[in-house]
């Protein structure tokens, strides 16, 4: 299916959870957060939490900033 | 811990002075600049994963998290909405419920937009966050943020990474007289004296990046923004001496040898 | 000592800071503000022995002569001649060849009359004394009285105890660049920003009484101007940013979430 | 006989050496300085530099000053 | 009419000073005033009628209203509601429906509520008046006034009354650089230097009341302020010299007559 | 004439602007801005004959002899010696005796050496010269100059033609204080606001070439100067309102109408 | 009856006219404008306009301002 | 014979008057100052001021200043 990641149209085999997306990403959970269609994801949801056909998946971390 | 420390929202800092980690020529000489700071707070801001390219190193890991309470900001959101989105995606990757908040209403100068700003304050607030709102230096919208529930209100100096200094330094001080929160000046500031200036007007901190990071040599910069935030601070609380247009003798007019020319027989020594 | 000593005439002092000794509340008071202020030079005046009450407690006694240079200064002479005598009378009571030199050329600003101040520093330089003439923001009489041999030139920031802070700080920056021998801002500083400034322009020192002795807390003023100067040194040297009219973003601009107006479908987190 | 003493008239059996007349006055010699009708005496000189009749004499030590 | 009128919402003034109608000696003193001025604009409240002493006279009276256009304010609102109110009195006692905004945020400073000033501004724009804002030196809010139809924007160069002059001519600048409609620096100035700076920095216009009013010499200040907005204008529109640090000769330096010192013989006519 | 002339040893002037005659784009726009300025007093220099093009027009044939007194200067000399023989080479030419000293201390700033200024003085005021001495901003060397028989003294504002404008207003203003001479604040003025201040600070007039001569529009910005000039001097007779911290109403604070949140059934009008 | 005139209680036989009561307060009705119950009343109402027990009246002018 | 004029070398038949030269050179003597060997010369003298071998001679005029 085709997800947008990033901004980007991203394919990926699915419905998957966001563990599995990150797993897939080879992200380290822990220093990062994921937005799901515009809604933060708790952690504690990433195995829950699926990922559909269209979503509109943000993950982001810290960087430098003022 | 000092016996002056800054405390915001119940959470006491050794230090006055909050800097930034963006813009350093290298994370090593940033983690270099934070310690010759002697910052415990610093900011950082919340981006996309890069994910043609995750082998960046980690910036966390030049912070000493020992020591630095990490502060995410929502620099370049210009709505209520992405500033409410970024702050909620920052705390899930810092686990805190701290934010530097700023809605931008407008990209040449940066400064905020108010009217967003006080909603996004009134709804973080209400999800339980920590609100450190970056404003202008109005004192009626830093009334209306401090009413919103923000933590602390932090007025600009001048233009972010602009290094004007202070602009308007009454403003500022209007705004300090009339806070019951902490007030932080943040953005502006370009180099030590005016730190020391900010300071003297009574603020409780001074928030910097552009200054210290772009600065010819970053960690001196940083060295020099701590002695002057501890210099401001000591000279606002001992009082400084009025001013006056005319001289004040330092050495005491009484004692002085007769001058020659009223000495007995005028005789000349040169 | 310090890797970035204060030279003049050979002789190095750890501090940029001179301070000065008339005015304080009390001998003790001056005492624990020397030490704070981690100067090793202050100034001291020659005046005459009070014959009548001789019990009086002496100020050297209050002076940590280990570590710190007495500079014994003219201050209230009013013709190069009497200037003179009391420079060869402080060299007797001192044993020391270092000289403060004023001549004053007016009662209501105590500006320097450099005429008479020329004249003097040539009598003096001619009798083996190191000279630190105290005068006006003016590059042209700097470099005469540097062409005459003083050792240093202490160009004012404004008025004696007027707390007015540098008024003129393109001429300072002027002398500094003109200048081959060590440039001490003289008089003028008010509270702890206007030493740093001073030192942001370049100068080699800073040379204060009035805004230590009568601040509200000397001693704490003393650490402020201690750490001002040095914030300004390392400021001056580690090279600030520029100053631009307009803002320079601190956080980067790329990878910035989506804003909800584009984001598809727009639902909304708040 | 009358000298001029920091500035007032001050009376002594003289004619008397700088030594004398600071012994006289009590007056610990070694933070002092002493200026003989505008010439400054080295400490040297107070045993053999006689004061007469009308001359004048400044003895100045150091205060606090800017 | 003047080659280069003030023109606000299509209407044309010759004068770039607009003057207020408060706090004079006498109602005669400020028609002097208002001639000396120039002005061909001037602000008035609007307050309710004395009951108890209705002999007093008008200030009507006093407004040479063939020359002068009359724009009432808004002042002493401290909400949107209450300044809508006294907006569209002022428009029935007028009979014009143009009205300088303001709605206070604070006693003290009396700076504005932008947000309140924003939503008055759009209901009165929606009721065909022609709005003339009263705020502070923020880009951002002075554009949000603009996109809600104000005719012109009125950033505040000092708190009113203060009589500390344009406090952030870098805002000022800034205001002036985006807006589309006329900029009236409005409060602040002090005197006619105050006046000439806002002119200089590019904006249309100034609106001042207390630094004519409560002059010494109201009369004599009016038409200083005349004189000052003028040259302010003029030397804005003329093109001002660059700053540098150093000196550039004004006589030329070829063709100087030889020096003794160089010269034949060295002969000298002194 | 005026009812408030610059009068100069017994002669009165109508203009308090006094301007050069150098560095314009042409003589015909030195002609123009001349009459825009207002100016009845101009500055010339004093330089050798081209011999080999004598055909050049002559500076003379573009001043209005009937109305502006002609001012010789001595630019561009550095000794006392050549400042006279260059002031009396003035005299033979022009047929006045009147001269504008200027003896050059530093090429780099052009600071006048006031040393060597207060001997040709003094030489040319006993050869009958009536001597405006171009000096620094110090008090003390002014009174010199004064005591040597100046008939005014020109202390500068900032270096000539760096158009910083008035860089030490307390000095100016101490200067105008103790002299018993008319004070000319000559050099360093950029823009009109810059001689507004310089006559708010008290002093008899404004000398400026730069700021005029090498405006984008020398005849618009001479026009400013003189109606900066006039509004400066008239600020300053007029006396200005004190500074205040914060505000103070322009409108009466009694006979608001009611808020609407106070109202009687609080109904809306909005 | 009693109606809230400038912000004080004020008696008057009524109900009135704006008009009326402009006239039986001696008020030029050129120079001022009219607030009934915090809503302004056009001139040409005034004849028209009805006062009763407890309405607020506001009548104001143009005073010196900044 | 060789003087010195305006700082350069120049070659006139000589000695002769200050009117003279002045006449050579076509100037106007009335809009000039002249100084012979440092000293200022008066108009009146023009006539009976001779200029010898290596006399320096500076003619000056008014120029655009400030």
């Amino acid at each position: 299916m085709t997800i947008r990641l990033n901004g980007e149209p991203f394919e990926i085999a699915g419905p998957v959870t966001i563990s599995a997306l990150l797993a897939e990403l080879k992200i380290d959970s822990r220093i990062v957060a994921v937005e799901h269609n515009v809604v933060v994801v708790k952690r504690l949801q990433y195995d829950t939490t699926m990922i559909g056909e269209g979503d509109v998946i943000e993950i982001v971390r810290f960087v430098g900033g003022g | 811990m000092t016996s002056d420390p800054l405390v915001i929202a119940g959470r006491a800092f050794n230090s006055r002075l909050v800097v930034g980690t963006g813009k350093y020529p290298s994370h090593a000489v940033m983690a270099e600049a934070h310690r010759a700071s002697g910052a415990d707070m610093v900011t950082v801001a919340v981006r996309r994963v890069n994910l043609t390219d995750k082998s960046k190193e980690s910036l966390i890991d030049f912070i000493d998290r020992e020591r630095i309470f990490i502060l995410p900001n929502t620099a370049g959101c210009y709505t209520a909405e992405d500033a409410i989105r970024t702050a909620r995606l920052g705390r899930e990757v810092g686990l805190s419920n701290w934010v530097k908040l700023e809605v931008i209403g407008d990209e040449q100068t940066l400064f905020p937009d108010n009217v967003a700003l006080l909603e996004a304050t009134r709804v973080l607030v209400s999800e339980g966050f920590i609100v450190l709102p970056y404003t202008n230096d109005d004192p009626v919208i830093c009334r209306k943020l401090e009413e919103a529930g923000a933590a602390a209100v932090m007025p600009l100096g001048a233009p972010i990474g602009s290094g004007l200094g202070i602009q308007n330094p009454n403003n500022i001080r209007i705004i300090k007289d009339q806070a019951r929160v902490p007030v932080i000046v943040d953005a502006g500031v370009g180099t030590a004296s005016d730190a020391a200036i900010a300071m003297e007007l009574g603020v409780d901190g001074v928030l910097m990046n552009t200054a210290i990071a772009l600065a010819g040599d970053p960690v001196a910069m940083a060295r020099a923004m701590k002695l002057a935030v501890e210099a401001g601070r000591l000279a606002y609380r001992a009082g400084r001496i009025p001013m006056r247009p005319y001289a004040s003798a330092s050495s005491p007019l009484d004692g002085r040898i007769t001058p020659v020319a009223a000495a007995a027989g005028g005789r000349s020594g040169v």
